[in-house]
């Protein structure tokens, strides 16, 4: 199986560069797809693997020993996050084919989407802090390639913010790397615990937070988070869709990391205070919106607020339903943006002063959006209640009630904010400006629906198959907080 | 470390601090430009002793390569960084004619019917009332 | 289990209108109404003869306990048989109703939606399986209630009615979580067992509390059922008499054996109960509209039902299932009797409702009926009902508790009396101007079968309210296996005429009094304000959003700088709290240097000062490439020949790059007016210098451990077969980097062609609009 | 740009050539001395900026290169395979392998296959300079001299 670990990364890159070569748009489309189908069933086979042996996956990059390589380490909660990421990718492809615009638009789209793939996976999968920042370089030059496709005078605004606010982050990162080599001589995954135990307390917790910081900033964390609702809503939206779902949740994944395998459980109350913070002040700004995409990256903020608050929680209940959260969160966001996509498609706006009246117009789009509103709302039968549950049910264990009360309160307000969306956008009048076309929404675009349904159904498998789902997410909870196995894996390589 | 080594790294921090919170896009370039600099003497600085090039055969004590070989990936992503920043700055400026970073409007609107709310007495936009 | 698969039938239902018979809403209503039928007949012949209730559990996410669990108790028979024959009866009549109706598609298919999760819910016996199936209602509810979504009335009752009874739900839901994490079990059975006290009990007990009354609209959450009368007649008729609104009741039933001794328990049920009893009855005194007035009886009954079920003694938990039964046909024949008044007439305000008389004689003496029994007058069941509310609440002893409970009761009955009363005066009175109501008349002509549909239903009501009345003990029987289900003691039995005695005296004074009060009601007071209630919430609703307004305002400036300002004092933070831990003990490793590294160090900083102070575009490239060039001796002089190539190269390139870009920019800088005091700027930029530093001597002087380029030398040239080392570590050790360095370095050079090409798309796009122009 | 016919005729005639051999030459002697792909493909992208101030197109041996995208398609293949290719022997990604190979008059010569990975970024590095000074240094050039577009 480890032979596979890398592919996900690899074949992404070498169809980059082959549409590099070949100019066809047919070509490249078709490149794309085989490309990620392909990482996507050897990601699924790396997945099977572990789930059914429990081992941990790792690939020595060279075939040097995993002391001192670059390893790629593929455990519970990696290989899951890489197939999910993986089946989101995908199906934003086809959208975004479906769209047309980006791809027609410009030559590079194509070659770029895919390094962001792979970058995406590398960082899901990196064994070693520097080339995790390499990673992170890899997905946020293509992010910041995709944000600015089309170039115009909104991308260009609102793409400086985002790139000049994750250039600091990586220059953070970078810095936070330097260092911690510096104190400890290493910056493999599997050498660095026993040596950063050994610290002294204050390197120890100025290196942390400096990680904390430099995540903090990719997964928008309060007070962090600014760059994120100011540059989302104006990018393509097949672009803002891996970017909504995917990016932020690298972020809370190596945030994961940090809580669990570099630094574990220290500090745990800056990062709960940090979680409970981001989810209040994420939700008020979404409440305060006027436009679907904007509503919709404030509650990016929000939930990831409810991931790092269970990350703060610990514990290996707490984190297992972190993982469920994290992975329930990147279709349902996902597929949001992409409802929110076809309804700024067809009437031009994502304003909720021009759209109106759309259930309609296309009650089959209507439910494609109630589903995540629902499911983000935390509404049973759908995930997100499941995860908001096991999230809160953790927080009472571990007596954190002030937590769970405001997690209480910003669940309410998210239903306000996903209620306010539903009332403007898909109540009322149909507005004389909305739907250009009249006929069927989704009929025009077919691909664009399918991309969608698609996804919105895997939100409802994720929800119907949670039993199974959340023992993983459990399993992958304690492979986290077993370091040791962690690091006898990545050292027994072979 | 020397103490020219932390001096040249806090004024490299310092100064690229300071320029990246401009509003000209050409001076957050250099801001950027410089910090780079300043973390890659850093990681040098502070992840290896000077020493001999690390080549095998020299003779005495040779440097720790390995912050070389980072701060080198690091000078060339820093390059790839500061290229697509200036060629964002160039591009608004073929679009508006300066390379400043406007504010966002969708965040100014909040802002000032914010502001108008609260002198009003508490009294709500007429859009923000729940329909 | 065949319970389970008539719960999914209406589903199926449900999803097949919605999707399969968007045309064809006529037929999705009739399989309704034969899964109804079923669920009916099924929930009957299982229970007739069943010596034990039927239990099963289907596994979800066992690994938390969320499992859902059904079992059929009496308790259970009696409300599916309560929610799938009163669906019955308002389907039929809704097809009626909605004969012109687009959203009758709409309509079937969240009403299946609705009547399948209700059912679900009466059957749970399990606190998380019922909570599931109560969001349910609580969203289903919503959609129907903005069915008729372009009436903005509709639409805000709707929001108010979610936000009100979601909030209850999240409640619930940390109460359940509380229960769980505490006994491992969420099944009524088994918590009974537990038997919870103290802290933790009584604030998971006030938890479900909130989740019942925001429900079944007890006081202070009583103000959203009214608004939702916006719902067309059926979905009132049946959310807001039978079923929705009875889920709190049906909690409060089946978790007061929990609970009801955990000391908070009984005062906040009769409390609630009481007050809402009041204030509902008050209010259906007073509205005008027909609908409304029997919505707020609803409101008023609901608080009678949530102190009979809530308080906790046998006999009342038995007055209170029989009420329940009584009030569920009532309340329905009353809804579906006013929606055919409506339908004729055109109008529900009482004082003009009298005309019906003329035109739907038998719907009107059927709702006469029913208003007797929502009085209760004898022979009608309402009386039964009432009298055994009134003698189990004389017999309880609960202190001062009791006696509130009775009291209110009391005086509820007369405003209940009252209420009844008034309406019936509004059908016998002729009203004055029948000449509108003719001419609405013209152009609303039924057909014979569309009358005869919505009739039907409303007599069925009334001949049903009658009919227990005089099979008062029969029916009594009945009601001995669902009572018991829920308290073993609960035992007891109805009388038509239960002899002589205090409840029947009180009953009798408590008629007289209601009785003159109704009569003298006036019919045409009109006070239309909004409701206190319903204001309150939107002063919430309103401040909340201003309010977050506010907070964003000042957290979400829009500003590039300040975003950067918060996240640089953020990064120079970590750091220097890390010195103050440690101390600044590490400054005594700082080393002196040699000259030439001294040298090559005031260089680059004199140069980087020239950079942050010069306000020229090119010079200030000019100098940070100086700072480049400085930086790569000074790796030269530290033994990184590689370094020091690369760096003097990349720096040339760099500068090439902004002279590119430069060219079409002016020279100097302007200075745009900031928001961003000059003085903040210099104090984050120096805290972020001094912090950094201090942060890397402290981190090189924490160092024990080897450098794992140990390795590297030690394999380099047999096994890598290189001997520099830095380069071998480049393409080999950690050759990966480098891949992904390349990729960067590829992305961004694709990144600038992308934006020039843009340039130059725009530019034609601009050219050619300015061409067409000029011809 | 700079205006001389001397100056071109210098960079035209001795720089590029030479250029070219030294940046081969770093290339090749990277893995024993300073120098690499890095460096190699800089020094060669260095003379084709000094081409590109010259007025002239970036060439190699006056043959212009026309699609430095496909240059760098290419160069990102080389690495990526030299990456991938021990995974179909066996290997582990990157796996390096050297072989010794005697040939006639120079004698014994040692080839490690992550020279060809070198050679990858070699091919990278030179694209991208030869993509910035085409897109931002011309194609940019056009447009920067007129006045705001105005469009977007």
């Amino acid at each position: 199986m480890s032979s596979l670990v890398a592919l996900p990364i690899l074949i992404p890159l070498v169809a980059a560069a082959l549409m590099l070569v070949v100019r066809n748009l047919f070509a490249q489309r078709a490149i794309s797809f085989v490309a990620l189908l392909s990482s996507l069933a050897t990601a699924t086979a790396v997945l099977v693997d572990v789930w059914n042996t429990g081992d941990i996956a790792v690939s020595r990059l060279g075939g040097w020993p995993g002391s001192f390589a670059i390893t790629l380490v593929s455990d519970g909660l990696s290989s899951v996050l890489v197939v999910v990421a993986l089946v989101v990718t995908t199906t934003v492809l086809l959208f975004a084919v479906g769209q047309q615009t980006p791809d027609e638009h410009s030559p590079y789209y194509h070659p770029v989407y895919m390094a962001l793939v792979a970058g995406i996976s590398q960082a899901f999968l990196a064994g070693d802090l520097f080339n995790l920042f390499v990673a992170f370089e890899v997905l946020l030059m293509a992010s910041y390639v995709l944000l600015t496709l089309e170039g115009n005078r909104a991308q260009i605004r609102s793409g400086t913010t985002y790139v000049v606010l994750n250039i600091i982050e990586s220059v953070v990162l970078v810095m936070a790397v330097g260092l911690i080599f510096a104190a400890t001589g290493t910056v493999s995954f599997a050498e660095l615990p026993e040596r950063i135990a050994a610290l002294p307390d204050g390197v120890r917790m100025g290196l942390h937070l400096l990680l904390l910081v430099a995540f903090g900033i990719k997964a928008a964390v309060f007070p962090l988070f600014s760059w994120l609702p100011d540059s989302y809503p104006t990018a393509p939206s097949s672009a803002s869709a891996v970017f909504a779902g995917l990016l932020t949740k690298v972020g809370v994944y190596c945030l994961i990391r940090v809580q669990t395998l570099l630094f574990p459980g220290e500090l745990s109350n800056v990062v709960m205070i940090v979680g409970v913070s981001t989810m209040a002040i994420g939700v008020l700004g979404a409440i305060s919106q006027h436009d679907m995409k904007r509503i919709l990256s404030f509650h990016i903020i929000s939930q990831i607020g409810y991931m790092v608050f269970g990350l703060g929680i610990g514990g290996a209940v707490a984190i297992a339903a972190t993982i469920f959260y994290l992975i329930h969160h990147i279709p349902v966001k996902t597929s949001l943006f992409l409802v929110e996509g076809i309804i700024e498609r067809n009437t031009g706006s994502s304003s909720l002063d021009d759209v109106s009246g759309l259930a309609r117009k296309s009650p089959l789009l209507a439910v494609l959006f109630l589903i995540p509103a629902m499911s983000l709302a935390g509404f049973p039968p759908l995930s997100g209640f499941l995860a908001k549950f096991a999230l809160v049910r953790g927080g009472l264990s571990a007596e954190q009630y002030i937590g769970v009360g405001v997690a209480i309160v910003v669940s309410l307000l998210t239903l306000v904010s996903m209620v306010k969306i539903w009332v403007g956008a898909f109540w009322g009048e149909v507005a004389p400006t909305s739907l250009i076309n009249s006929v069927g929404v989704l009929r025009q675009h077919r691909s664009m629906a399918t991309a969608t349904a698609i996804l919105v159904g895997f939100t409802l498998v994720i929800a119907v198959a949670a039993g199974p789902l959340y023992e993983f997410a459990s399993r992958a909870s304690d492979q986290l907080l077993n370091i040791e196995r962690y690091i006898s894996a990545v050292r027994s390589a072979s | 470390m020397s103490i020219w080594a932390f001096t040249l790294i806090a004024v490299l921090f310092a100064v690229g601090s300071y320029l990246l919170m401009e509003r000209s896009l050409t001076r957050v370039a250099l801001g950027v430009g410089v910090i780079g600099n300043g973390v890659n003497v850093l990681i040098i600085a502070s992840g290896s002793d000077a020493g001999e090039a690390p080549i095998i055969g020299r003779e005495g004590v040779l440097a720790d390569p390995l912050p070389q070989a980072l701060v080198l990936t690091a000078i060339v992503i820093g390059f790839a960084l500061l290229t697509f920043l200036m060629t964002l700055a160039w591009r608004n400026w073929t679009i508006t004619g300066n390379d400043e970073v406007e504010d966002d409007v969708e965040d100014r609107m909040i802002t000032r019917r914010a502001e108008q709310t609260a002198k009003l007495g508490d009294e709500p936009h007429p859009e923000d009332v729940q329909t | 289990m065949v319970f389970f698969a008539a719960v999914v039938a209406h589903f199926a239902v449900a999803v097949l209108a919605l999707i399969g018979l968007r045309r064809r809403p006529v037929i999705a209503a009739c399989a309704g109404l034969v899964v109804l039928a079923g669920t009916a007949l099924v929930v009957v012949t299982q229970a007739i003869g069943a010596t034990s209730a039927p239990r099963k559990t289907i596994e979800w996410l066992p690994l938390l306990g969320f499992n859902f669990t059904f079992q059929v108790d009496g308790f259970a028979v009696v409300m599916a048989l309560l929610v799938s024959l009163l669906g019955f009866g308002v389907l039929a009549y809704s097809i009626a109703y909605f004969e012109h109706d687009a959203t009758f598609t709409r309509f079937v298919g969240l009403f299946m939606a609705f009547a399948g999760s209700m059912t679900g819910l009466v059957l749970a016996e399990d606190l998380f399986t019922m909570f599931i199936f109560w969001e349910l209602t609580s969203v289903w509810s919503f959609l129907l209630i903005g069915l008729h979504d372009k009436s903005e009335v509709a639409r805000r009752s709707a929001v108010r009615a979610l936000l009100t009874t979601g909030a209850g739900g999240l409640c619930m839901l940390v109460g359940i979580g509380l229960l769980q994490n505490q006994f491992g079990t969420t099944s009524f059975a088994q918590l009974r067992e537990a038997a919870p006290t103290g802290k933790m009990a009584s604030v998971a007990a006030s938890l479900l509390l909130l989740g019942a009354f925001t429900k079944s609209a007890q006081f202070p959450f009583h103000f959203w059922l009214p608004g939702a009368m916006a719902a067309p007649t059926p979905v009132s008729a049946y959310l807001h008499s039978a079923t929705m609104v009875k889920a709190g009741i049906v909690l409060l039933a089946r978790t007061a054996p929990i609970f009801g001794d955990t000391g908070v328990w009984r005062w906040w049920v009769v409390l609630a109960g009481v007050i809402t009893m009041l204030i509902g009855g008050w209010r259906a005194l007073r509205e005008t509209d027909a609908k409304l007035v029997l919505a707020h009886s609803t409101v008023s009954q609901l608080g009678l039902l949530t102190v009979l079920f809530g308080i906790g003694s046998p006999y009342a938990t038995y007055a209170g299932v029989a009420h329940l039964v009584a009030h569920a046909i009532f309340k329905a024949g009353l809804f579906l009797g006013v929606g055919v008044i409506d339908h004729e007439l055109g109008t529900r305000d009482v004082s003009k409702i009298g005309a019906a008389r003329r035109s739907v004689p038998v719907s009107v003496v059927a709702i006469g009926a029913c208003l007797l029994s929502m009085a209760g007058i004898i022979p009608l069941f309402g009386f039964a009902t009432k009298e055994k509310a009134l003698v189990a609440l004389l017999d309880a002893e609960f202190g001062l508790v009791g006696s509130i409970a009775l009291w209110g009761i009391v005086a509820g009955s007369v405003f209940s009396v009252a209420y009844s009363v008034r309406l019936l005066h509004a059908l016998v009175r002729t009203p004055n101007d029948s000449a509108s109501n003719d001419e609405h008349h013209a152009h609303h002509e039924a057909s014979a079968l569309v009358r005869t549909t919505l009739a039907a239903p409303v007599v069925v009501a009334a001949v049903v309210s009658l009919g227990f009345g005089f099979a008062a003990s029969t029916v009594g029987s009945w009601l001995v296996s669902p009572s018991s289900a829920l308290d073993v003691k609960a035992v007891s039995k109805l009388a038509l005429w239960p002899g002589i005695n205090d409840a029947l005296l009180i009953s009798l004074v408590v008629i007289a009094i209601g009785a003159v009060i109704g009569w003298k009601a006036p019919l045409e007071d009109n006070s239309a304000q909004q409701p206190q209630g319903e204001r309150v919430f939107d002063a919430v609703y309103d401040a909340t959003i201003a309010g977050a307004k506010r907070i964003t305002a000042v957290i979400q400036p829009g500003s590039l700088p300040i975003y950067v300002g918060v996240t640089l004092l953020l990064v120079s933070i970590a750091p220097l709290s890390a010195t103050f831990v440690d101390g600044f003990g590490s400054l005594s490793g700082l080393t002196s240097g040699t000259a030439l590294e001294a040298s090559v160090s005031i260089i680059a900083i004199v140069l980087a000062l020239g950079v942050a102070v010069l306000q020229s575009r090119f010079t200030g490239a000019m100098f940070l490439g100086g700072v480049g060039y400085a930086i790569a001796a000074l790796f030269a002089l530290r033994g990184a020949p590689d370094l020091a190539v690369t760096q003097l190269l990349v720096e040339t390139l760099t500068i090439v790059v902004f002279l590119l870009a430069l060219r079409a920019m002016t020279r100097i800088t302007t200075r745009p007016v900031a928001r961003f005091p000059q003085i903040t700027r210099m104090f984050i930029a120096a805290t972020v210098g001094i912090a950094i530093p201090l942060l890397a001597l402290a981190a090189r002087d924490a160092r024990t451990a080897p450098s794992a380029s140990q390795e590297y030398f030690a394999r380099s040239v047999d096994e890598a077969g290189g001997r520099n080392v830095v380069n071998v570590i480049l393409v080999d050790f950690r050759g990966f980097d480098t891949m992904g360095e390349i990729v960067v370095l590829a992305i961004a050079a694709l990144g600038v062609a992308n934006l020039v090409r843009a340039a130059e798309q725009h530019r034609r796009a601009a050219i050619s609009v300015k061409e067409v122009a000029g011809s | 740009m700079i205006k001389s016919k001397i100056l071109e005729e210098l960079i035209d005639r001795w720089l590029t050539k030479v250029g070219t051999l030294v940046a081969i030459f770093i290339t090749f002697r990277g893995h024993n001395a300073p120098g690499g792909g890095f460096a190699g493909g800089l020094i060669l992208g260095a003379v084709f900026v000094l081409q590109y101030l010259a007025g002239q197109q970036p060439t190699i041996r006056r043959k212009p290169i026309l699609n430095p995208e496909r240059l760098l398609g290419l160069g990102l293949l080389l690495a990526l395979v030299t990456t991938a290719t021990p995974l179909f022997v066996g290997g582990a990604p990157l796996e390096s392998y050297i072989w010794s190979i005697t040939l006639p008059q120079i004698g014994k010569v040692k080839i490690v296959s992550s020279t060809f990975f070198d050679f990858g970024v070699f091919f990278v590095v030179v694209a991208v300079v030869l993509m910035v000074l085409t897109f931002l240094g011309t194609r940019g050039g056009a447009i920067s001299h007129e006045p705001t577009d105005g469009a977007g």
